[in-house]
């Protein structure tokens, strides 16, 4: 399914003005504070009228201004997981989770998927309170449950997992990923965190002011320096496909790139199934010859496509190692030393492979060329 | 003073049971409207809110009597409402207990409106708008959001119209006159008294006993909304 | 003074202060709520009462000059029936008010409170009427209140002083009530005991001139000669 | 028919300025009062709790002939608390327009206390607790966070309790009886009209000025409150 | 001022025990949603009575359950920043961030104090505003600055900075740093993330199902691997302390550590500044001779300590480097081709110097040893 929302509204004091195509797959929106993310998700929720746009789901005209086309709130069914809980205050957990049933036409989700996500969220314990006693990320996740039991076609998600622990958070993130691959539910997703939205996002909106700065493929946009900007720099990172090739008896997974082979921590999925590394630039090593006796395990040949200083000490370099692109963050001190310059080969060695994320679903690579 | 201690007469007894039904059905009937209009006051959009606003409150601004004639004129078999409804349905409101229940909602509406909408008013509309998101129609968030969130101020509205009805006089003997046993709710029972020499023990007794009713429910009343509204904040 | 009083009183005070050129000050309530009022202090010289019961009460009390205590005015009570030409009957025992009424109600003020109402029950009582319609009687909570009844037929007849009855378009007093079938109907008038105010002798006075008369008589009232 | 478009006599005025009179000052006397007692009953807990929520409904729940008789019992001036203030500070109730306010007052009284009870109730504790952690004091919270958020209800009560007082009737006549110019409010100059033949027309002219005041009132109210509550939820 | 608070409240399904002592500095409250941090912090503000405990700010007692004292908490003068914001909806942002000044004894800060927080966090187009329009980030930035500027005598914290995005957080964490380095006010701070405690924290307090599991100086606790297990293995992370060597042309600070040099980008301090580093464990890779030719600068010698097996691939290696520990997470199967055990010999290249902290105003080192 793929989502268009062309926006155009004038608050005091701030205007918004976007125009995207959200191909399917995960969609992540992305920007400082106020940058409007929140209007948008509304919006596309019908929980506020824009002064003009167009919001198509699917082929389903959901508002329309200049054909007077409206469709309230409560028919969109839509999955909105509040930046703010909102749960009902009069209703137990339960009754939170299942109110959306109550109005699902067809109750397509059955038990043993409460019971999944119940899971899934830890809020086992909580199912018999009322929501005034949770703690901040109990009733977040408790909206989080609410809002995917309510068979939505698509999800809307505002910033789902700021208020989680890590822990939590590695529990929630792949099944946002099956989702995202196994039922193909599409997914508008706000989050400040880069690994998340590198992590789930198979297109990145970045905004800024209200403006839409750069969109695309995760992979690209995250990539772009401008987009670097709004991600802040020592978020910088890559994405690079690969494709499993077996497991290995200790427990990593040996996957297969473009430019060689990469050993990353032990990763679901059958051999041949393609999954997307995130690769942190600052993770980023570079060395002149092969470097060996290294505890990294993770070496690629690489061509410098191109080394672009910062604004400090830094600089980028735009690594190319097979068919993939790489960034890595070095100090210009070191770039100099070591002659870093465009066409120049050298070695890339990776430390950690921050975030890796299957791509089941994805039928071949979600990018352009 | 023996009168003080000794039982109700049959006939106080008689005043006593009509009141609670008259308080009752006066309740009863207005109280789903009651909601429907505050709903309509606190959230809604329409032309002529302000008059429908004004018309609700009618019964408050003006002097009982005179909103008791005015129900004589349109709910008398001579009235125009009056005489459609004991023509196609058989419902007659003069001298009658049931007028005496239709004039003792009238003038109690205003209170139920305002304590309706208040609580109305008081709902997060983000809660609404949440509940939309996950499929409820309008009519469903009403039902499912905010009518439960609401209830302890419904509760307070109708326990304060109950009151009301229980104390209601001017309009009543005015377009139900004070008939024994049909009419005569408590306060009717007890003006008469009072308009009788050496009438006031008695008056003070019925007094008490009408006192007593209300603060009953109003106690009562405030122990449920307490507990309604501590689920609703609880645990 | 009595609330039925209202605009003859108005009348009677203007033509007192022209002549005098004292103030008066009107308090216009029902006879009980005025003889409670007197009872709790309340600053007044002169106490007129439509019902002699408190009066009675208030003298018992020593709160009025008994001395000074006169019945002023008289009326009588008429039977009405709505419209504006109703038939003229004859009161007697065997009058058919039931099937005058046709199973409506008779209006009359509250029979056991308000004077126009004791004296209709009389009336009826002494008539051997009262047990035929008791049940259908509608008690008003004034004389007024009753009028009104039957004038927008809600009930086809009623019983009321022949003062009010006059004031209607839509009734007609289709017959006045013998004044022997009843206590006299009497407007009681008296000083206030603890009246500080040297005119009360002289109002008092006054609502027996002439003056007064003329201004109840306008009103129907009649005036109970000494 | 003339008199319909004919202005107000002398006498009329002086109702309709009795009335605005006594209701402005019963309303703004007893106000205060209402919002304190309101804030103890939503938020103290103290004994007695029950019993002075009882008392302050007693108005409505009484006849308003006994409320007034009380009245009369209690502050007039043979009247324990009338005697007293009567004889410390000169101030009499009885036969005057402040006992008229008085009563208007008084019989108001439960709806302003309604009115800002449920505003109250309604206030988020957080948010009070938010500006504890800050500094503020008891006093300070209700005044800083407490009474700006209530506003639109207590502009809510304080016209109910306005409308109530314009239209105040039974109350006030057995407590201050009916004089012209000092204790003749418009409700009982209305209530005379009804009572003297052929006043029908002097009455419901009167009413209508009675309703039109109210009214207005209540309309300003509306706007008053939708601006102050927009105020908060707004930009 | 240090604080200590001892607690023990029963809720339905939990209880809270704590007893902990907080020195000066930042007290950092680390656990699972849930685990019971906020109560804590209520329970020192005073918004929560505990059925028992006993809470000591630098010598004044709060409460004392058994002596029968309380505190209320307009009394207790703490800059409270809640979870879910609570700004009052009917003031301006400007009201409300000089809210707490209209009960303050003493008007201690000044406007320039306002003008800089508003700096700060980017608020100074809101000022006019009510918060009801202002997003999510935003009503969390003016709630931190109404609690910074009420003069507080203690800051209570709860998760401050969980809305925000990246660049914000570089903007509010030095601040903080200030504050707690300069005015020496004393920070209870709730967060999931251990990039801010790493570098705000003085002391650590792990908390699990309403108990401490560990409680400690931060560089101790963080390395432990009961407080690794709450943290989250992939932010297992050392800290060591340096001090300022210099400042070198291209934009690098030089540090001095026990175990020899170290470039980390620009810091502000002058020569001889004592700072914190914190050294992820995913960050540091081994090698047994001296690798050159790299592009990472920071290659320290170390001996290895221990090897802990984890349960997947990965072994955590725990290095003495000087003075100082670090920790390396590396695969079991480069452990093995290094040949490292306890008592050898290696060297740790550390990539990126994930955060570093200046502790001008701490004397000597936070942590016993
Ligand atoms: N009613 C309003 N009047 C004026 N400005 C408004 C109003 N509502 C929202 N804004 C402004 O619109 C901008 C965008 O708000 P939005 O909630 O979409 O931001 P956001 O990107 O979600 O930010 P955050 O990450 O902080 O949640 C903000 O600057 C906000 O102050
Ligand atoms: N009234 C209550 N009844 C029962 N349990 C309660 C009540 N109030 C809080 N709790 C429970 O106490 C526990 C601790 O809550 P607390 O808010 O302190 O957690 P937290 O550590 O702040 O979590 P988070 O990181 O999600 O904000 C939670 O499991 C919560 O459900
Ligand atoms: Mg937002
Ligand atoms: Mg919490």
């Amino acid at each position: 399914m793929t989502l268009s929302v062309a926006l155009h509204h004038t608050l005091p004091g701030f205007v918004l003005d976007i125009d995207v195509e959200a191909p399917p797959g995960v969609t992540a929106l992305f920007g400082r504070s106020g940058s409007g993310k929140t209007t948008v998700v509304q919006a596309v929720a019908g929980l506020m009228r824009p002064d003009a746009g167009r919001v198509v789901l699917d082929g389903t005209v959901l508002m329309d201004s200049a054909a007077g086309i409206w469709v309230p709130p409560h028919k969109r069914r839509l999955g909105y997981v509040f930046q703010e809980g909102r749960l009902f205050p009069h209703l137990t957990v339960r009754a939170n989770l299942r109110y959306g049933r109550w109005f699902a036409r067809a109750s397509r989700r059955d038990r043993a998927e409460e019971a999944r996500v119940v899971e899934m969220l830890g809020i086992g314990d909580l199912l018999d309170r009322r929501p005034g006693g949770l703690s901040g990320g109990e009733k977040q996740r408790v909206a989080i449950g609410r809002a995917l039991l309510s068979s939505p076609r698509m999800l809307l998600m505002d910033e789902p997992l700021a208020s989680l622990d890590e822990a939590r958070k590695e529990e929630i993130l792949p099944y946002l990923e099956r989702l995202r691959d196994e039922t193909a539910l599409p997914i508008l997703y706000v989050s400040h965190s880069v690994g998340e939205v590198a992590r789930l996002a198979t297109t990145v909106v970045a905004m800024r002011e209200g403006r839409v700065v750069s969109a695309g493929p995760a992979a690209d946009v995250l990539a772009q320096p401008q987009a670097v900007h709004a991600v802040g720099l020592s978020e910088a990172s890559a994405l690079i496909y690969a494709r499993i090739a077996a497991q290995e008896d200790d427990g990593l997974t040996r996957v297969e790139t473009s430019a060689g082979p990469l050993l990353v921590p032990a990763l679901s999925g059958a051999p041949g199934t393609r999954i997307r590394l995130r690769v942190h630039a600052q993770d980023v090593i570079l060395a002149r010859g092969h470097p060996g006796g290294l505890s990294a395990l993770n070496i690629l040949p690489a061509r410098v496509i191109a080394v672009r200083p910062g604004e400090g000490p830094g600089v980028m370099v735009e690594l190319d190692v097979g068919e993939e692109r790489l960034l890595a963050r070095i100090t210009r001190r070191s770039a100099q030393a070591l002659g870093l310059a465009p066409g120049e080969d050298c070695y890339a060695i990776i430390k950690s492979l921050a975030s890796t994320s299957v791509l089941a679903g994805t039928p071949g690579r979600a990018g352009p060329g | 003073m023996m009168e003080w201690l000794g039982p109700l007469s049959p006939e106080e007894w008689q005043a006593v049971r009509l009141s609670l039904r008259v308080a009752f059905w006066a309740v009863a009937t207005s109280l789903p409207l009651a909601i429907l209009v505050a709903h309509a006051l606190a959230r809604w959009r329409f032309p002529g809110k302000q008059v429908l606003n004004v018309v609700v409150h009618l019964p408050l601004i003006m002097p009982p009597v005179v909103t008791g004639y005015l129900l004589l004129l349109t709910f008398g078999t001579q009235g125009p409402i009056g005489g459609f409804l004991q023509a196609h349905f058989g419902i007659v409101f003069a001298f009658r207990w049931t007028g005496a229940a239709l004039a003792a909602g009238v003038m109690a509406f205003p209170f139920m409106v305002r304590a309706a909408r208040l609580s109305i008013e008081a709902v997060d509309p983000r809660l609404e708008q949440a509940a939309a998101t996950l499929g409820a129609s309008r009519a469903g968030i009403f039902l499912t959001v905010t009518l439960p969130l609401i209830l302890p101020g419904i509760v307070a509205g109708a326990v304060l119209g109950f009151a009301k009805g229980m104390g209601e006089f001017g309009a009543t003997i005015t377009f139900v006159s004070n008939i024994p046993g049909q009419t005569q709710t408590l306060p009717l029972a007890i003006d008469l008294m009072l308009e009788t020499p050496d009438g006031e023990s008695r008056a003070a007794r019925l007094a008490v006993v009408s006192v007593a009713i209300a603060a009953s429910a109003l106690v009562v009343s405030e122990v449920v909304a307490r507990r309604i509204a501590l689920r609703i904040s609880g645990p | 003074a009595a609330a039925s009083l209202t605009d003859a009183m108005r009348d009677v005070a203007g033509r007192f202060e022209a002549e005098t050129g004292h103030d008066v000050t009107l308090s216009l309530a029902g006879s009980s709520a005025l003889a409670r009022q007197i009872q709790q202090g309340a600053p007044a010289d002169v106490y007129i009462s439509a019902n002699a019961g408190w009066m009675d009460m208030l003298e018992d009390d020593g709160l009025i000059d008994a001395a000074t205590r006169f019945d002023l005015l008289g009326n009588a009570i008429v039977l009405i029936a709505h419209g504006q030409d109703a038939a003229p009957v004859e009161i007697g025992p065997d009058l058919d008010l039931g099937g005058m009424l046709g199973g409506g109600r008779l209006a009359m003020a509250l029979v056991e409170a308000v004077p126009a109402g004791i004296y209709g029950k009389a009336a009826l009582e002494n008539l051997g009427l009262w047990d035929d319609v008791a049940l259908q009687v509608a008690q008003a909570g004034n004389v007024r209140a009753a009028l009104s009844l039957v004038a927008t037929g809600e009930a086809p007849m009623g019983i009321v002083y022949a003062t009010d009855a006059t004031a209607e378009d839509d009734v007609t007093a289709v017959a006045t009530f013998p004044a022997e079938l009843h206590p006299p109907i009497d407007y009681p008038a008296a000083a206030v005991a603890s009246s500080g105010s040297p005119v009360t002798g002289a109002f008092l006075d006054f609502l027996r001139s002439a003056p007064a008369r003329a201004a109840f008589e306008a009103q129907g009232f009649t005036v109970m000669s000494e």
